[in-house]
């Protein structure tokens, strides 16, 4: 499968009704440990109510300036939430279903991975 | 004493690189026109850059990434691929008036028809492209472009009536005789005549070029902040020039060839000489720096290797866009279009193309993942986001301006 | 700089991997992420809760670009992969630990240096 | 819901409002304009041409300029000059005062084209540019005579 067939689904949950957009997909690297890298799984989605669009990721990182960008798309993408892969039930073309029960989690990174 | 010198010539080298052919024609036909009442517009325009290569120059010296790297990362493939493509355009347009604005200053000091001059002019862009070193390129360029302060000397030299031209500089609100829609619309050329785009692509791409260092970026800091604003008191010189010789005998510059003469007549012979040369190497470095930018532009956006400091063959993409680029160049001007026109028409494209490269580069510069601690500081982000409001303004009024005024006519 | 720390970091596909610049192991340019292969997901398929998470297979680049920016799906044979095994480290740009000519990702930048820019006088010096 | 539907819905199509925007500016410009404003844009561009060629020659006479410069800068006000005298003479008349005018302003762009042509033949060699100025000056009253009163700055 690939990533941009799943960006911008539609999650509902276990009883159909629409939460919102898929607009990320939250991995971790972890696992077994591959030749150079470890390996990178699927550990949850994110899914945004209020906006299909690619965020710029303020609302996930304590990222606030310039305030004139930082504010509105904070407030555009206010509301997200971050679902863990576990609580995914079925994966369809174009809509994603969640588990009954599938928890709201709160969607920020810990820290900006830092390369240098 | 070395680090005296190396200072001096990346002070000299901005302002020489500062001035292209749409700063000479666009001042002069300000000048022309509305005297030194749109010299505000210069100071604005310059403030901005100084502001705009500064961000754009820590964040590729501090990330290492180069601006349509992050136009594309950040803005995705989509608004990215629009950004490159009106970017790229304008690039082009900017290019295609540079190989033009060095024919016609050829002409002036040969009197050969510059169609025969723009393969030339091009040849020589792609045999320093392809050649010589980046630091080299900048260098020359930049000191020979520095001989334009001829205008500056030529207005002192006409003695003008000094408060008569701070009258015009302070004079509020706009002329009587103008219509308002064209005094705005050379406003908006002018804003892009001094914040051209492809500045900031070749500022930091450069800044990767040659591998900044933090001790680097506070060079680069002095010669932005020195360099540029005079550069920007050149360009009102040049529109100072106009408005002491040409505007008093209602002459509309047209061509290049009116820019100079005031120069002339304040000067004879050995000034003219000076601002032959002067034109002659601002056109041809701000040639280089625009095909070095439409090269920059489509690497960074496709990923593709790049920079003057790989061989050839090892940016090979890179290098064969760019011939293809001086070939359309050269191709538009062989249809006998109007080099000047390609150049009105260029600073206006530029206003519109600006918010394209400025919003991501403001963006990035707060982002602790490009820049880690070295993000803005209030006060950048105070004076950046003012400057995200002139730049939206005035691109989203250039085409309604340009399609009201009929290109300011 | 192998990143070994990377064990159990957290990153977003779209924010942090897609329209990345790729690096090879001498900072060589490679090509920019388009897209991003999953293995694990079964269109339609009652996923089990606690089966293997999916996993990131490879970087997807060249015609990808078109696809996910005009729709539509590319022909499985034209699309160019680089595994994702090879990936050395994620920052702001991914840099992979091998050198990019031996990668088919790199195909039409070798195809243009051999043919055409190689083959003008000067190519093949560095700028003296 | 087909993908493509969803990629596009995905992201706003910014390349196709970019696009469109460029068009429409590009034909807008090309509107033509009634013969007042016509004629009096040709005056202006006459008179401009004709200054531009004085100054050049005074500046050559005095020895302040080249003669490459000079005579690129007669070249130019020539272009000019031709380009007016056919933007003119391709304007439909709308009564018989714009019909007049446009005849007279042929008539005096002319003068200027012939004031400019003798100067440019003087650099040549051809001829002395004394009887240059003269002619430029006609040139100019019967522009100047011709142009709408504050028409031309």
């Amino acid at each position: 499968m690939i990533l941009s067939d799943l960006l911008g689904s539609d999650v509902v949950d276990a009883h159909g009704r629409r939460l919102g957009a898929l607009v990320d997909v939250r991995l971790e690297v972890s696992g077994r440990p591959r030749q150079l890298l470890a390996d990178t799984v699927v550990v949850g989605i994110l899914v945004s109510p209020r906006s299909r669009f690619s965020t710029w990721g303020f609302e996930r990182r304590d990222e606030h300036a310039p305030a004139i960008v930082a504010r509105p798309q904070r407030w555009l993408h206010r509301g997200m939430f971050l679902v863990d892969w576990r609580d995914v039930a079925v994966v369809d073309e174009g809509r994603v279903t969640l588990r009954d029960g599938a928890e709201h989690l709160d969607p920020s990174l810990r820290e900006a991975p830092r390369s240098h | 004493m070395k680090r005296l010198f190396s200072v001096a010539l990346g002070i000299l080298t901005a302002i020489g690189g500062f001035v292209d052919i749409g700063d000479l024609v666009t001042n002069a036909v300000v000048g022309s026109r509305f005297g030194l009442g749109l010299a505000w517009v210069v100071l604005v325009g310059v403030v901005g850059i100084c502001v705009f290569a500064q961000m754009s120059g820590r964040v590729a010296a501090v990330s290492g990434r180069a601006t349509f790297e992050i136009i594309r990362e950040r803005l995705g493939p989509r608004a990215g691929l629009a950004n490159l493509g009106a970017s790229f355009l304008i690039n082009l347009l900017t290019l295609t008036a540079e190989i033009g604005g060095v024919a016609l200053a050829l002409q002036l000091a040969t009197s050969v028809d510059p169609l025969l001059w723009m393969p030339v002019a091009a040849f020589g862009v792609w045999i320093a492209v392809w050649r010589a070193r980046f630091r080299l390129l900048e260098n020359v360029t930049g000191l020979l472009g520095l001989t334009l302060i001829v205008f500056a000397v030529a207005l002192f030299m006409l003695a003008p009536d000094w408060n008569a031209l701070a009258g015009q500089a302070l004079q509020r609100g706009t002329p009587q005789d103008e219509p308002v829609a064209t005094y705005w619309f050379f406003a908006v050329a002018l804003f892009g005549a001094a914040m051209t785009p492809y500045e900031v692509f070749f500022f930091s791409s450069g800044a990767i070029e040659e591998r900044w260092t933090e001790k680097d970026l506070a060079t680069s800091r002095l010669n932005v902040l020195v360099g540029f604003p005079l550069g920007g008191l050149l360009s009102i010189a040049i529109a100072g020039c106009a408005a002491v010789v040409l505007l008093p005998a209602s002459i509309d510059v047209t061509s290049l060839s009116q820019v100079v003469l005031p120069v002339a007549d304040a000067g004879g012979k050995v000034a003219l000489a000076f601002a032959i040369v002067g034109i002659l190497a601002a056109t041809f470095g701000a040639a280089l720096e625009t095909t070095l930018s439409s090269g920059y532009t489509l690497a960074q956006y496709f990923g593709w290797s790049w920079g003057k400091f790989r061989r050839p063959a090892k940016a090979a993409r890179f290098h064969l866009s760019m011939i293809i680029c001086l070939f359309v160049a050269v191709a538009i001007l062989a249809t006998g279009v109007d080099p000047i026109v390609v150049t009105e028409f260029s600073v206006v494209f530029s206003a519109v193309a600006l918010p394209l490269t400025y919003l991501p580069i403001l963006i990035i510069a707060n982002d602790r993942e490009y820049m880690g601690d070295r993000v803005n500081g209030r006060g950048m982000n105070a004076i950046g986001t003012v400057y995200l409001v002139i730049i939206l303004i005035a691109a989203i009024a250039a085409i309604p301006l340009l399609i009201i005024t009929g290109g300011g006519a | 700089m192998n990143d070994r720390r990377a064990i159990g970091r957290a990153l977003d596909a779209h924010l942090h991997l897609l329209d990345r610049q790729v690096l090879d192991r001498d900072d060589v340019p490679v090509t920019t992420v388009d897209d991003l292969e999953l293995v694990g997901i079964e269109l339609g398929a009652a996923i089990d809760r606690d089966a293997a998470p999916p996993r990131v297979t490879a970087i997807l680049t060249g015609s990808d670009l078109a696809t996910r920016i005009f729709g539509g799906r590319p022909p499985p044979s034209r699309r160019v992969r680089i595994p994702w095994e090879l990936v050395a480290e994620i920052g702001t740009a991914i840099r992979l630990g091998v050198a990019g000519d031996t990668l088919d990702a790199t195909w039409a930048e070798r195809w243009v240096s051999d043919h055409i820019i190689g083959r003008i006088p000067g190519g093949r010096h560095d700028p003296e | 819901m087909s993908r493509s539907r969803r990629a596009s819905a995905r992201e706003r199509p910014h390349a196709a409002v970019i696009v469109v925007t460029f068009a429409v500016a590009a034909s807008l410009l090309t509107a033509c304009t009634n013969p007042g404003a016509e004629f009096d844009r040709a005056v202006e561009q006459g008179s401009t041409a004709v200054e531009t060629a004085r100054l050049a020659v005074a500046l050559e006479r005095d020895g302040r300029t080249f003669a490459s410069t000079t005579t690129t800068a007669l070249e130019d006000a020539r272009r000019e000059l031709v380009d007016a005298a056919s933007a003119v003479a391709e304007t439909d008349a709308e009564s018989p005062s714009d019909a007049a005018l446009r005849a007279d302003l042929l008539d005096a762009l002319a003068l200027g084209v012939t004031a400019v042509n003798e100067a440019l033949d003087a650099m040549a060699g051809i001829g002395t540019l004394d009887a240059v100025e003269p002619a430029l000056d006609e040139a100019e009253e019967a522009l100047d005579a011709l142009g709408a009163p504050g028409g031309t700055r």
